[in-house]
């Protein structure tokens, strides 16, 4: 197995109240792994000592086969680690264009170019109009961010962690507040991704139905631990997470 | 009974023309469930019910008397209760000073329906004394909901509540709304069909800042056709 | 051992003084987030009602109330008519608090003349009491007694009152605030002429501390107060309070031990604050990176 | 050096002043116009300071002109601009009188600074400054030209006169003065000026300008056990209150300082019985300038007196006039400097001299008492010696 | 297409103004106006210097005047010391460039580790403890009296000084406009919107907040180089809070982030400050025309909440998208012109 990334005995603690506790996983090169696990889980959590917002209060992070757990946020996404954010997070008064641009720009490594004006370069504004289309927002490239409707944010942020192409994706409930008609095209960017089978994604989600279709294997944070790790139907049947997380009503969901 | 009615509404926000005509009617006691797109204006009709997007035109009626020009907290105080979408929590004041900010008295009544809210999310027991900004993204949810809840309202306008939440906590929250149902009026904006189905009593459809479509749920959920058109569920 | 008691007392009276001053403004710029660059402007009102009240009526404590009262009256107009509108802008505040700030110290130029204006304590808080070598100001221990009072009520008012919580919550977000059914504007009027009624009354006790008045007081003392309210913590009245009486207390030793840097003892302080506890000394993390 | 109203001023280059003769063409007969520049605080912090020099002028010119605003034929003008206790503006508005307005002479101004940065102007356009009442000794001294003069005294001057009142063989004398260079140059010089009179300075105590704590720094004084405490202040806030608030005379330390303006004056209230110096007070001087002064200041100004610096102004006037009279109105820069250096004019405050070397001019300070007086409500400085010009003369520090 | 158009005009606009301005002393012989200009062309460079922190970066420093005073004391110090000749004018210039330089590194590491009021009063702090060693060092600068120095030869003429300024100030502006407008200057801004974003999308903050605080401490350095020229005299006013209130208000009067505002803002202040003043002659309410200058701050706020040059860009795009979809109007092309809370 071709593990690219890694954790050894991930634990955090806020106080006194531990969030993530020794949690070990593998995840596969080019696969899709799901998150679930009830509110408060850990599963953002998680995620941020991944990517790097927090650091842990003990364990380790690799990636393909490296430590970072010392490492900056910076220099994980410059490595290959790109995540999108639960809570919206993107930059209020820049136009969704010049959003996306931004990653565009650092996923072409334009970091300190100081005198060319921006209008010169094309391929920058190019690639970012691509993904904004590729999102579906091309109507709204020169909106305010501010001025989005809440789910028309969540496709912005999705358009900037695509921007980045990265090697490894962290996606944190990518569809929440997103409407029913929009949620089959961002799973179908998604699922062309997963089948590309070049990159690696990492989803938090609460929607089942779309956990079961999408991964290649599932995870299950439970009040900061690892609960349980497998395949989708081997999660499905386990009875601790019917119990603490599905309750009696994911047959319903369309 | 009517307890609120919104009569063609028309909202702009800065130069733009957002809600474009959105009329309906919500009878007391029962859950209605306003459905679009994304960017369709249904978080706009609601903020424009609270006072926080003013209307240009048209008329919003709650308890017969016509609000649409009120100040937010007169129309608050009138017996509304609001879950936005981005869930307004204060990020640094804990869980208790949240709530505590939103108790508007504090009786018996509101003691007893505490209790119910930390029974319903023990998760905010849990993190009283923890600041608001350090919740997950469900427990902000949760809070936005018992912030709304721990008042004596005679109708609520929540947004996306599900949004974020455990299938587990989402059933709760139903089932919460379920009880509620005698006193109070709940108007919720919702993505997820399987809750707005098994809860709605009647829908309306928002799209494009008009409102296109109304009546019951259970219409709804075998209008194959009406699905597709507007909710893209196939 | 006497020097040091003196000093001491000294220094705590000054920090006392500086708290006054600045009291105002942890609840106008720690609490409600509004820039107020006309604060200083409230103290010299305050500061040239009151003692222009006192020394015409004869009585201190009418002076006191005239220079509460004017202040309180300077800051429902400023509210209404200047901060009102830009709620939230830092940078609209800063250039229209500042607007207010000019007209208001020279209208005080207008009202009182540009001369420095003569202030005396009331006859009975002049001298001091001597025990030995140790001597106590009258007028320093009133200081010192009125800034504990008012620090009491402060803190009374802001921890066992839902007042507190409700303006912060309203600087976090207003919107949410109204949803909740809280008139926001008036609990911010509110608080704004509070805050305005304070700065009068540290103005007027100014005076007969340094014994005159004049009209570059406000610009020269409402810088001080910002740093008081900045190293305290935003917002904490304890902090403001510590951070007063760091400032007295050290001016004063420094003054007395290592007289050569008196003058850059404030801005150590501030740069030692800052650099080893970069949100203020009772700031909260939130304001840490 | 043009013509009052306008036209050919572009050719009369003011490099070349056109002699007394050639009048306007107009049909009125106008007399060739003196413009004086008078450059002075009117607002800002030094803008009380800056309304009593404003008036000193005026009085001083209808004075020495008798009413006519007229000499040697020329009548005279001046202009007021405002140099908001500012450097930057000082020297816009000096560029602006000597360029647009084309002034003769400068006149002021209310502080140092202001004053300094329009030295080097002065020397670029070749037009005397009268300086009036900046302090600094720098202006007399290290950043002095020709063609500065100075009827205001010196921050040196005051030093002088202080120790004159205080110093004797055997006092001990501490000083305290504010930390920035007006105090600093004021206790040098004082230090220097009272040790010549046998006096020991036994402690330097300096205090932060912007303080209004000052127990600490009165405390060290009261330790060091001084016969006479010498005071340099100046500035709104005043250490007086916490002096007597800490019995420092009850201790058997003499007060001693420089008596201010009125209305610092009665910030005094606790020191009287203090002996010091003052550059003037309205009931110092016997002589007739004086009495018109006073009688006129009063009528002027509902009733009003004329206060510290308001002689300095009307002496500015006075020199100018004088100058104008010895040269018979001739304006050439040169021909005035020879004129003015050692000139002796009158004032309120008794003759002036400017001395050759630095153009200071040398002038009577007083040593006085602050004693409760009838018909005053704040402390008035009696009159214990006049210090004649020759005593109160401050080195010449420009080496010229 | 339209508003690529209206770009070169606004540019076209600005070059005839440049060199209208340049001719302008071989018209008008009245050296006061020159040197108000000046005056307005090094303020402007001083404010627009704080607007890259302010405006772009999302910065605020309450002790930005240190920066100027740097500047003011190298010359005034150099010239005095060395003599008036070029060589040293450039030897002070380079000094100036390497100390500010020093100093607003170390300023800008700070900015990493502390919040909007925070770091202003870290600023405030820092500036003044310079004038208290300008205050001190009274060997070298005479203290708050200050002393007065002779410039080269050659910038001794008031004409020649007002074109070095002005074509001083359109390189800085130039300068400033081409680095804002570039991809570098585009992260600045979104470090301004959310600096833990741009920390995720890779980029170091840490590098772009320097590069800021460095670019903005040597433009103001080099402001005060000619103040002080132009003034040949220098003394503790140059570090002193107020001239970093000047800055700030230039900026926020011109309008925040758009650069040319800081022009438009220092001119609009220097005339208002004289303009009013000099109607005192025409009657007296004018001699408190300090109260009427406040009066101004406080109706640009109301009817200018942008700044100037901020609002009447917002006005403008907005007349033009409101012309090309009357129906429903799409939202602005290009926004860069906003007042963001810098708190
Ligand atoms: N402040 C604003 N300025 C400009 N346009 C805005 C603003 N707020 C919202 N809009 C626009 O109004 C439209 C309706 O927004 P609204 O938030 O009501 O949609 P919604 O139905 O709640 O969508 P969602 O399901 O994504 O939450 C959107 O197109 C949005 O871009
Ligand atoms: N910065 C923080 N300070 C203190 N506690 C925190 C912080 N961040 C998270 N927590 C706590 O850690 C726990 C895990 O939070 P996390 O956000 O990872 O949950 P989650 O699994 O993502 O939940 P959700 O599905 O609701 O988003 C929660 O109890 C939360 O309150
Ligand atoms: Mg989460
Ligand atoms: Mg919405």
């Amino acid at each position: 197995m071709d593990t690219i990334l890694e954790t050894k005995q991930l634990t955090i603690a806020f106080g006194g109240h531990v969030a993530v506790s020794e949690v070990n996983i593998e995840i596969e090169r080019n696969t899709l792994k799901s998150i679930i696990g009830p509110n408060g889980a850990g599963k953002t959590t998680f995620f941020n000592m991944i990517s790097g917002q927090l650091k842990p209060t003990k364990g380790q992070v690799f990636f393909k086969g490296k430590d970072i757990t010392k490492m900056s946020p910076t220099q994980r996404t410059r490595l290959g680690i790109g995540r999108s954010f639960q809570i919206t997070n993107v930059f209020p008064h820049l136009t969704c264009h010049e959003n996306v641009r931004l990653a565009v720009q650092a996923q072409m490594k334009v970091f300190y170019n100081m005198f060319s004006h921006f209008s010169r370069l094309n391929e920058i504004n190019e690639k970012a109009s691509e993904y904004l289309k590729m999102v579906k927002l091309e109507n709204k490239e020169k909106e305010l961010a501010v001025n989005l409707a809440h789910g028309e944010k969540r496709k912005l942020e999705i358009a900037m962690l695509l921007a980045l192409e990265t090697e490894i994706l962290l996606l944190d409930e990518p569809t929440a507040g997103m409407s029913l008609e929009e949620v089959p095209m961002i799973l179908d960017v998604i699922r062309t991704i997963r089948d590309e089978r070049k990159r690696t994604i990492v989803l938090i989600e609460h929607k089942m139905d779309m956990i079961l279709d999408l991964s290649d294997s599932i995870m299950v944070l439970f009040h900061g631990k690892l609960l349980a790790d497998g395949e989708p139907e081997e999660i499905m049947k386990n009875d601790q997470v019917q119990k603490a997380y599905l309750g009696g009503l994911q047959d319903d969901a369309s | 009974m009517t307890l609120l009615k919104v009569d063609n509404v028309h909202t702009y926000i800065q130069q733009y023309h957002i809600l474009q005509g959105v009329s309906f009617e919500v009878k007391q006691g029962e859950v209605t469930v306003l459905l679009g797109r994304n960017g369709a204006g249904k978080t706009t009709t609601l903020r424009s019910i609270m006072g926080l997007n003013p209307i240009t035109s048209g008329s919003i009626t709650f308890k017969g008397e016509t609000i649409g020009a009120w100040p937010t907290h007169k129309i608050a105080n009138a017996g509304i209760g609001y879950v936005p979408e981005d869930q307004g929590i204060f990020g640094g004041l804990t869980v208790e000073e949240n709530m505590k900010v939103a108790m508007k008295k504090k009786d018996d009544a509101t003691l007893e329906r505490m209790d119910w809210i930390l029974d319903l999310f023990p998760d905010l027991k849990q993190f009283w004394k923890k600041n608001g900004g350090h919740l997950s993204g469900g427990q902000k949810q949760m809070l936005s909901i018992a912030r709304a809840y721990i008042n004596d309202n005679d109708m609520l306008l929540i947004d996306e509540p599900s949004k974020g939440l455990a299938p587990i906590i989402v059933e709760k929250v139903m089932d919460s709304i379920n009880q509620m149902k005698d006193k109070t009026t709940v108007v919720l904006v919702e993505q997820n069909f399987m809750m707005a189905s098994t809860i709605g009593d009647c829908f309306y459809i928002i799209d494009d800042g008009h409102s296109v479509h109304n009546g019951l749920m259970n219409e709804l959920k075998h209008n194959e056709e009406l699905k597709r058109q507007y909710l893209g569920i196939a | 051992m006497e020097m040091l008691i003196n000093i001491t007392v000294n220094g705590l009276a000054t920090g006392m003084l500086i708290f006054l001053l600045a009291a105002g403004l942890t609840l106008i710029f720690g609490l409600m987030d509004v820039l107020n660059f006309a604060h200083g402007a409230l103290f010299l009102w305050g500061a040239y009602a009151g003692i222009w009240v006192y020394t015409s009526s004869g009585s201190f404590l009418i002076g006191i109330i005239a220079a509460i009262i004017t202040c309180c009256i300077l800051g429902y107009l400023l509210e209404r008519f200047i901060v009102k509108p830009v709620y939230g802008n830092h940078i609209q505040q800063i250039l229209i608090t500042l607007g207010a700030m000019l007209v208001l110290s020279e209208l005080v130029k207008v009202v009182w003349g540009p001369n420095i204006i003569h202030a005396r304590a009331p006859e009975w808080l002049r001298g001091s009491w001597e025990i030995g070598d140790i001597f106590f100001i009258k007028y320093r221990i009133f200081i010192i007694f009125v800034g504990l009072l008012v620090f009491g009520s402060l803190l009374f008012l802001l921890n066992r009152t839902k007042l507190g919580l409700v303006v912060r919550a309203g600087v976090m977000d207003k919107e949410m605030v109204q949803a909740l059914g809280i008139n926001i504007r008036k609990v911010f009027l509110f608080v704004f002429i509070l805050g305005a009624g304070m700065a009068g009354l540290g103005g007027m006790l100014f005076g007969p501390y340094s014994g005159v008045i004049y009209a570059e007081i406000g610009l020269e003392y409402g810088i001080l107060a910002f740093i008081v309210v900045v190293i305290g913590g935003m917002g904490s009245v304890l902090g403001s309070m510590i951070a007063a009486l760091m400032v007295g207390l050290l001016g004063s030793y420094a003054a007395y031990f290592l007289p050569e840097i008196a003058l850059a003892v404030n801005f150590l302080l501030m740069l030692a604050i800052l650099i080893f506890k970069p949100s203020g000394i009772m700031g909260m993390k939130e304001a840490l990176k | 050096a043009c013509n009052s109203s306008d036209t050919g001023s572009k050719e009369t280059s003011n490099e070349n002043p056109p002699k007394t003769t050639t009048p306007a063409a107009d049909e009125k007969k106008e007399l060739e116009v003196v413009k004086i520049g008078l450059l002075t605080s009117v607002t800002g912090a030094l803008e009380a300071y800056g309304a009593q020099t404003i008036k000193g002028f005026e009085l001083g010119l209808e004075f020495a002109t008798g009413g006519t605003m007229e000499v040697a034929g020329k009548r005279i003008e001046f202009i007021i601009e405002d140099t908001e206790t500012q450097p930057d503006v000082a020297v816009q508005k000096a560029t602006r009188l000597l360029e647009d307005h084309k002034v003769d002479f400068i006149v002021g101004s209310s502080s140092s600074g202001d004053t300094l940065a329009v030295l080097p102007l002065m020397e670029e356009y070749k037009k005397i400054m009268v300086v009036e009442p900046a302090v600094a000794d720098s202006i007399t001294g290290s950043n002095w030209n020709k063609y500065i003069f100075r009827t205001g005294r010196s921050s040196s001057q005051d030093a002088v006169a202080g120790a004159a009142a205080i110093a004797k063989p055997g006092v001990k004398i501490a000083t305290l003065a504010q930390d920035f260079a007006f105090g600093r140059d004021g206790v040098a010089a004082f230090k220097k000026a009272a040790e010549a009179l046998g006096a020991e300075l036994m402690h330097e105590e300096f205090a932060d300008p912007a303080g209004v704590d000052f127990s600490s720094n009165i405390q060290r004084i009261i330790n060091a056990k001084p016969d006479y405490l010498f005071v340099i202040w100046a500035g709104a806030n005043s250490p007086w209150g916490q002096l007597e608030d800490m019995r420092v005379q009850e201790r058997g330390i003499k007060l001693s300082t420089g008596a201010p303006d009125i209305a610092a004056l009665r910030t005094m209230e606790d020191m009287i019985g203090m002996e010091g110096f003052t550059v003037y007070h309205h009931s110092l001087p016997d002589n007739e300038v004086n009495d018109w002064l006073v009688a006129e200041h009063q009528k002027r100004h509902n009733g009003e007196m004329p206060d510290l610096f308001t002689p300095g102004g009307f002496a500015s006037a006075m020199a100018i006039v004088a100058a104008l009279e010895k040269t018979n109105g001739n304006l050439d820069t040169e021909t005035l400097i020879t004129a003015m250096e050692g000139m002796t004019f009158e004032t309120p405050k008794g003759p002036m001299t400017f001395r050759p070397e630095d153009h200071q001019a040398l002038q009577t300070m007083y040593a006085i008492r602050l004693e409760r007086k009838d018909g005053f409500d704040y402390p008035v400085p009696v009159l214990l010696r006049a210090l004649s010009p020759e005593e109160s003369a401050p080195a010449i520090m420009n080496n010229r | 297409m339209s508003r690529l158009k209206q770009l070169s005009k606004f540019k076209l606009t600005l070059s005839v103004l440049t060199i209208g301005l340049l001719f302008l002393p071989f018209v008008t012989d009245s050296r006061s106006m020159l040197i108000m200009l000046t005056k307005i062309f090094i303020f402007a460079v001083f404010a627009m210097s704080y607007d890259l922190l302010l405006g772009y970066t999302g910065i605020v420093s309450f002790g930005h005047a240190m920066f100027f005073g740097i500047g003011a004391y190298t010359v005034a110090i150099c010239l005095k010391a060395f003599g008036p000749s070029i060589p040293v004018l450039l030897l002070a210039v380079v000094i100036t460039i390497i100390f500010t330089a020093i100093v607003s590194f170390l300023v800008g590491l700070l900015t990493l580790r502390l919040k909007a009021h925070f770091f202003a009063m870290l600023t405030l702090a820092v500036a003044a403890l310079f004038l208290v060693a300008a205050e001190k060092w009274r060997s070298l600068t005479m203290g708050n009296d200050g002393f007065t120095f002779v410039i080269p030869e050659i910038l001794r003429d008031r004409v020649t000084f007002y074109i070095v300024a002005l074509v001083f100030m359109v390189i800085v502006f130039l300068f400033l406009e081409r680095f804002t407008q570039s991809p570098m200057g585009r992260v600045l801004q979104a470090i301004r919107e959310n600096e833990p974003r741009v920390e995720s999308l890779g980029y170091r903050v840490m590098h772009y907040k320097i590069t800021a605080n460095v670019i903005a401490g040597v433009v103001a350095g080099l402001a005060g180089i000619l103040y002080a020229m132009s003034l040949r005299f220098v003394n503790t006013a140059v570090f002193a809070t107020e001239l970093t209130l000047d800055a700030l208000l230039i900026t926020i009067i011109g309008g925040v982030g758009t650069l040319f505002g800081a022009i438009v803002g220092a001119a609009l202040i220097e005339y208002a400050r004289h303009g009013l003043m000099d109607l005192a002659s025409v009657h007296w309410i004018f001699e408190r025309w300090v109260i009427l200058l406040g009066t101004v701050f406080i109706l640009v706020v109301m009817f200018f909440p942008k700044g100037i040059v901020g609002t009447t860009q917002s006005w403008w795009v907005k007349r033009q998208m409101n012309k090309v979809n009357k129906l429903k109007p799409k939202p602005p092309a290009k926004n860069k012109n906003f007042t963001q809370d810098v708190g």
